[in-house]
């Protein structure tokens, strides 16, 4: 095994292993101090981030923070590594690899070509020795471009997932949240409903639901109903109209158990999925959604960083083409991410890791009430990942979660970022707006805040 | 709740604002140009900063074992207040990992009990939990939980001693389930505060519970609460959850809660006014499985 | 006076008088609770502002946070009012001119034609009731265009000060940074010098140095040496070729008898500088800084909260016609503005306040080593500035001020903004940059990392 | 520093780097694209990181004392210890106001001092101050002290007892030159530690110190360390600033720094190698005044 060790001034540095100098150059976050793997002091930080951007990338084709023998995730990382994506910039070490990621060289295409050479804990290791700048302006660069219905991740562009959640899964509370949303604009990454329960008839009733709107209204989008994995299989078994599979992923095979999953469960229901050949546009056909802290919430990150459990759970969602990839960067709380500052950083990240490696990311920007946040940071993390070219952010009512009981970003929040930066939504989606009347079909988007004529048929329907 | 009132000359109320009466969401809130008008944002405001205080709540025992045991319908079961690790509210928020452990004092009474108590074995363990929100405890475990100890008594399951314990997440029930001899424990937790519902509890239940268990092994009935699932409801589906866990003799992934649609909806009636009729048929009638 | 109160459900909520209304409703930072003035908790916090929102602007002139009769800068708020710019907003409250700033109707025309009627208090209490998001969307609105050889503040324009300083006021050492800076294309808003000395014949020295460097090569540019203003007027009285008089302005008039100041030096000082006509294409001459907590720093806050205080020195500053108005926001340190969070925050806020009022706001983005701040959080504000317009930021060599004991912005991050951005340098000075072949003179503004010509000279003599 | 070298073809370095020998400012440091290169990125991240430590180091009073008693040049002068009303480093930090005022203990140690002292008034006195970096006076204090003392006493100066503050601001020195009556006080603090200068003092002059004051009192004198204003330099403008503050009776605003400027560039002469020749020479004569 090769040593891990720096030397500054006077100062010897040793690292026990790979896993640990990953931890240790990991900048602070409450959840790796939860773990005990987190640096000393802010000089034993550097210290191992200096010996990270000496490491050469190669390192982690030959040595795991997991084992190879006792994890799937590890096996999925190694065993599907494209080493000729990776030859051009196999003789890099990890500093280069930064400096090579921000120079003119790496451009849209060199990066598209390199995605699937890079493994999570490249991606890791390289975003730990970055600064938030540079998180932005190279993620800004990586193009990733799924399709069901529409075409997400086009550059200019920034879809919504809108999440009409309600506490008792009532179907007109729903819809109430779905109209809130299409007339603002969201939806065209996902309508997806987060269901309270997991009653299967009640998640396919929900599934047929957002069917039916879709298609009542002509909207190019997707639905999907967030439940387990294991239930959207039954549903679809049961003749349940599923656009998107939804599911929940961590990088260790240990926490995906803790998930009830496992590669061969996502294999089935992609497959389950894609045989209902639903997409108009494209074939993806998967929803993941992940976040730093899962995986040692369950118990099961076995000494490696929650930042780099976080990049080994793309692995997985790479391997499964995915439409949309969510990191809900503040959902689960303090313990992991304690403040606005550890889940700006951790957004960025997992946008940069995601996006490095292929995926099309999205974020879900959000804080729960036991966390040490507020909406100015919500602004901020917005902000910067709008300028990053996020793929989709979550549109929630007035960016209160009244199920999952936390903040995310709301209609309006997606109008601010479309606004500020002159983005749109998805093209199919923003013609759709633009032909119902929703969105203004010339200039910069804009909402009319007209009433659709079929939408107030549908109002009048109530009275 | 703001006196704030926004002119209607500079706020852009949305025509579709009707739509409120049938969910408590923050929907139809207006526009200022693209954003959130003054109102709303102040009102959003404010609702964090009591949902910041929910967090901070600390449970009150007293008045819950006192309820408890005045209540004609509860005051025979024993029961017993207990602690986690954690020593206050900010540790337990920093560190679940003590959350989901007895303190050992806690760990020695709960013995000490067990010990005194006729039966070495029980079919169901109820475990009441502050979690994240002690109010939503406070508020709706109890009507949930005399329900249930009626409805299964009466059914023949027999039930352990009920534990109080401040400073809990979910997995510590394990420990506690596992040192009572309970073939099943039910926790009732507060959930982590939101802006418009600080009060709201989830039921977890795990078969054959001990230390170390993770989620997968766990059923979930969660948004107990005023705006959201009944306390009817709840043991409605606590029972169904309970039976049938005994009857497979297990819990979590592979236990579906499978009760009929149309029980639910005679509760929650589907009335789906976006899509017209015609389809609006298809969509409420759940296909036969 | 009016009484300050508001009601929540059963709780009524009274405030002493506008001040304590004021300080209350800021989002919390540490030099208001140094003070003594921030709210309670965070309910409290919330009912200020509802109450902030309530009140009609025209509360700002009929009630002072500072009395009139003791203080100049109250004075010269109150008869300086434009009551004719104030007409068209003169019925809002608060909370209702924060929605008419975020309506279409507030456009840049709108709101040019309305900044000389805003009061320092307005715009502060208007800041406190919005969000980072708002702060950005309305200051992107704001136009102020400022000119002395070159033209600062126009749309899609990022400038930089470059600040070579240097611990002895080595010329030599200066003109290093200076070389540094120019060829990272930076220097456009100032070459700005802070001496560490007060020696006036140092302090002309230095003046002259620069005014010979902008001769020499032609640079389309303005100097300036930050010494006291006191010190300034003896320089340009000992002839020195002074473009820029700067000063360290505050809030107060006993803060800013503190700083050895007052309304009429500073009219003096700006007087001596117009009468050296320097300027080219404008004749803004004067150079201000600010900074939340300086006040307070000086015991001369009068109970009234750092960021009303901030704005109030504004209202000094536009009576100036400055060309730059800087406001140094991480400077002092953490018992001002503990961490980045607030950092960030009170960086917004200014510069919103500053745009409203119609200044030309740049800031200074920057931290202490004793703040909980690092560059992450930096880069943060410099992200969110150069989306809301700001009109410059520093430049120092490597971030790091060799002199002042700070961290700035570097070179590198006017880079990184402007690329981000497509932000160029102010005009004249593109134009010079691409002429001497610094900058190539198409496309997006980049870098050619060449010497020129004239510089390889100057570098040849010195071997 | 850091042995993290940036491979060339990656980045391009900046062809003025022979400029860095003339300033320890971070010039010419290359770009990665538009970026900062690693190398250069790691090695500010440490400094950061000393830096921040540089803030926490408390004054070792005792080493200070022990060295000025043992000084030859310095063993005849009386010392002694105070401490703000500030208790630990970071309430120093966060309460400036306490790092303005004597701990009572202080206070009345000081009083007792003075009694004892045969003189009711002095012409200067010095206090020493940690501020925000005690190794820059650990370092710099005692070497100016030295020759100050020496030039003061000489000139027929009366100097009051040393006095060595912990957890201190400039301001401080007002009530101890107040309380020791002495008609002007010079205050030796260390400054805010930078990243590449992490042990810089000052020295702040103040005439007829009271408490209250504010800093348009004072002159200044700054950045005295190894690359900075050396002791020589800082000895020579503290012995200018405090023999012209008690000619005029006055200090700060009104009084400048006039030392001639031939006197400074002696000791660095100006080579300004940006400017050609002809015009070299305009600048560096300074103006008549
Ligand atoms: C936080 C949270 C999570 C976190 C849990 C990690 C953590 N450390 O908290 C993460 C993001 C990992 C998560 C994952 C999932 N969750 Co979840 N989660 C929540 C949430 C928002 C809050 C829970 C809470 O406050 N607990 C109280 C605190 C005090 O207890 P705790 O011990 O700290 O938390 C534990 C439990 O919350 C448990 N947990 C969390 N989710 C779930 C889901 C199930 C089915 C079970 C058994 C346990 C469980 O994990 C925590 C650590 O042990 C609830 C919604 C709500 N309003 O409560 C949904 C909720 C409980 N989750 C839900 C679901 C569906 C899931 C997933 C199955 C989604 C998926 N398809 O993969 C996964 C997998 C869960 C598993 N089997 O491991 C549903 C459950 C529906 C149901 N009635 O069964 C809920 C109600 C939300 C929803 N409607 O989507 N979840
Ligand atoms: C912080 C700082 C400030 C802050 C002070 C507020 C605060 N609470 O700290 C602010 C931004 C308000 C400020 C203002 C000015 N400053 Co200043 N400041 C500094 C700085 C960067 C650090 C000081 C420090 O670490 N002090 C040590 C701590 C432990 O002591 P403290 O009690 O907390 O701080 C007090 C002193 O620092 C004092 N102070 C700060 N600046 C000045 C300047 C003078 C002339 C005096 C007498 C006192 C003084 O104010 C603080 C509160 O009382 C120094 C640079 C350096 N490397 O030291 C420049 C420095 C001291 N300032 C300088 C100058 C010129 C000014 C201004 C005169 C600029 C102007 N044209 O207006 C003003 C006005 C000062 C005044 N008379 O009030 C020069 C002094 C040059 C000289 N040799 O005389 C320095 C060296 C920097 C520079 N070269 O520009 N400053």
């Amino acid at each position: 095994m090769p040593l891990y060790q720096h030397t500054i001034g006077t100062q010897h540095y040793v690292f026990k292993d790979l896993k640990d100098v990953m931890a240790k150059a990991t900048p602070a976050r409450s959840g790796d101090d939860l773990a005990g793997v987190s640096a000393d002091d802010a000089e034993q930080r550097v210290a191992a981030q200096m010996t990270l951007a000496d490491l050469p990338l190669t390192t982690f084709l030959n040595d795991c923070v997991i084992p190879y023998e006792s994890d799937e995730v590890t096996r999925l990382i190694i065993d599907g590594h494209d080493r000729d994506a990776f030859q051009s910039i196999s003789h890099l070490t990890v500093g280069d690899f930064r400096n090579w990621l921000l120079s003119d060289q790496a451009n849209t295409a060199a990066l598209s070509k390199m995605a699937a050479g890079i493994t999570p804990e490249m991606a890791a290791a390289t975003s730990k020795i970055m600064r938030i700048q540079d998180l932005v302006t190279v993620s800004k660069k990586c193009s990733v471009v799924t399709q069901f219905r529409n075409t997400i991740g086009l550059p200019g562009r920034l879809a919504t997932r809108l999440q009409p959640n309600h506490p008792t899964d009532d179907p007109t509370g729903i819809a109430a949240s779905i109209v809130d949303g299409l007339l603002y604009g969201a939806g065209d990454a996902v309508i997806g409903v987060n269901p309270a329960s997991d009653n299967v008839a009640r998640v396919t009733q929900i599934v047929n639901m957002l069917d039916d709107i879709i298609h009542e209204y002509q909207i190019p989008t997707q639905s999907c109903v967030l439940t387990h994995v294991t239930s959207t299989l039954m549903a679809i078994e049961a003749g349940a109209r599923v656009d998107l599979v939804f599911q929940s992923i961590a990088g260790t095979e240990a926490a995906n158990r803790s998930f009830g999953i496992n590669c061969q469960l996502l294999t089935e229901a992609r497959e389950a999925a894609l045989s209902l050949k639903r997409g108009t546009v494209g074939q993806h056909v998967m929803y993941f959604e992940t976040g730093q802290g899962s995986a040692l919430s369950a118990q099961a990150n076995q000494g490696v960083d929650q930042q780099t459990c976080e990049a080994r759970a793309y692995a997985v969602a790479r391997q499964f083409k995915p439409l949309l990839v969510n990191t809900v960067v503040g959902f689960i709380g303090p313990e992991y991410l304690f403040n606005g500052k550890q889940i700006i950083r951790a957004g960025l990240e997992d946008h940069f890791c995601g996006k490095l490696m292929g995926l099309p990311m999205g974020c879900d920007i959000c804080y729960t009430n036991h966390a040490e946040a507020d909406q100015d940071d919500m602004d901020v993390l917005l902000t910067l990942l709008a300028n990053a070219g996020c793929h989709f952010i979550m549109g929630v009512p007035g960016a209160d979660d009244i199920m999952l009981n936390y903040q995310s970003t709301s209609f309006h929040d997606a109008l601010y970022a479309r606004r500020l930066l002159g983005l749109k939504p998805a093209p199919e989606f923003e013609a759709w707006l633009a032909s119902v009347g929703i969105a203004s079909s010339q200039g910069p988007f804009q909402l009319t805040n007209q009433l659709p004529t079929h939408f107030a048929q549908a109002l009048r329907r109530l009275t | 709740m703001s006196n704030a009132a926004d002119t209607p000359s500079l706020v852009a109320s949305n025509p579709w604002s009707t739509l409120k009466q049938f969910t408590p969401a923050r929907i139809a809130l207006g526009l200022a140009g693209s954003s959130l008008p003054t109102a709303p944002q102040l009102e959003f405001q404010l609702a964090h900063a009591r949902a910041r205080d929910a967090v901070y709540h600390e449970l009150d025992t007293n008045t819950l074992t006192t309820t408890l045991r005045r209540d004609e319908r509860l005051s025979g079961w024993p029961c017993v207040v207990l602690h986690s690790a954690a020593a206050d509210r900010l540790t337990y928020l920093k560190r679940p990992d003590q959350g989901r452990t007895l303190h050992t004092a806690s760990r020695d009474a709960l013995l000490r009990l067990k010990k005194n108590t006729a039966r070495t074995q029980f079919d169901v363990a109820f475990v009441i939990v502050d979690g994240l929100s002690a109010r939503a405890v406070e508020t709706q475990a109890l009507p949930v939980l005399k329900n249930s100890l009626e409805r299964l008594t009466h059914a023949g399951f027999t039930v352990a001693p009920i534990t109080i314990i401040t400073h809990g997440r979910v997995a510590i029930a394990d420990e506690v389930g596992e040192l009572l001899g309970a073939k099943l424990v039910v926790v009732m937790i507060g959930e982590r505060p939101g802006l418009s519902t600080p009060h709201s509890m989830g039921m977890y239940i795990t078969w054959d519970p001990k230390r170390g268990l993770t989620d997968e092994s766990r059923n979930c009935i969660s948004n107990i609460h005023a705006d959201g699932l009944s306390h009817s409801q709840a043991e409605e589906k606590l029972y169904y959850l309970i039976s049938q866990a005994h009857r497979r003799r297990l819990s979590g992934i592979d236990l579906k809660d499978e009760t009929d649609i149309r029980v639910i909806d005679a509760l929650a009636p589907n009335k789906n006014f976006l899509v017209s009729e015609s389809s609006h048929d298809s969509a409420s009638a759940p296909p036969e499985h």
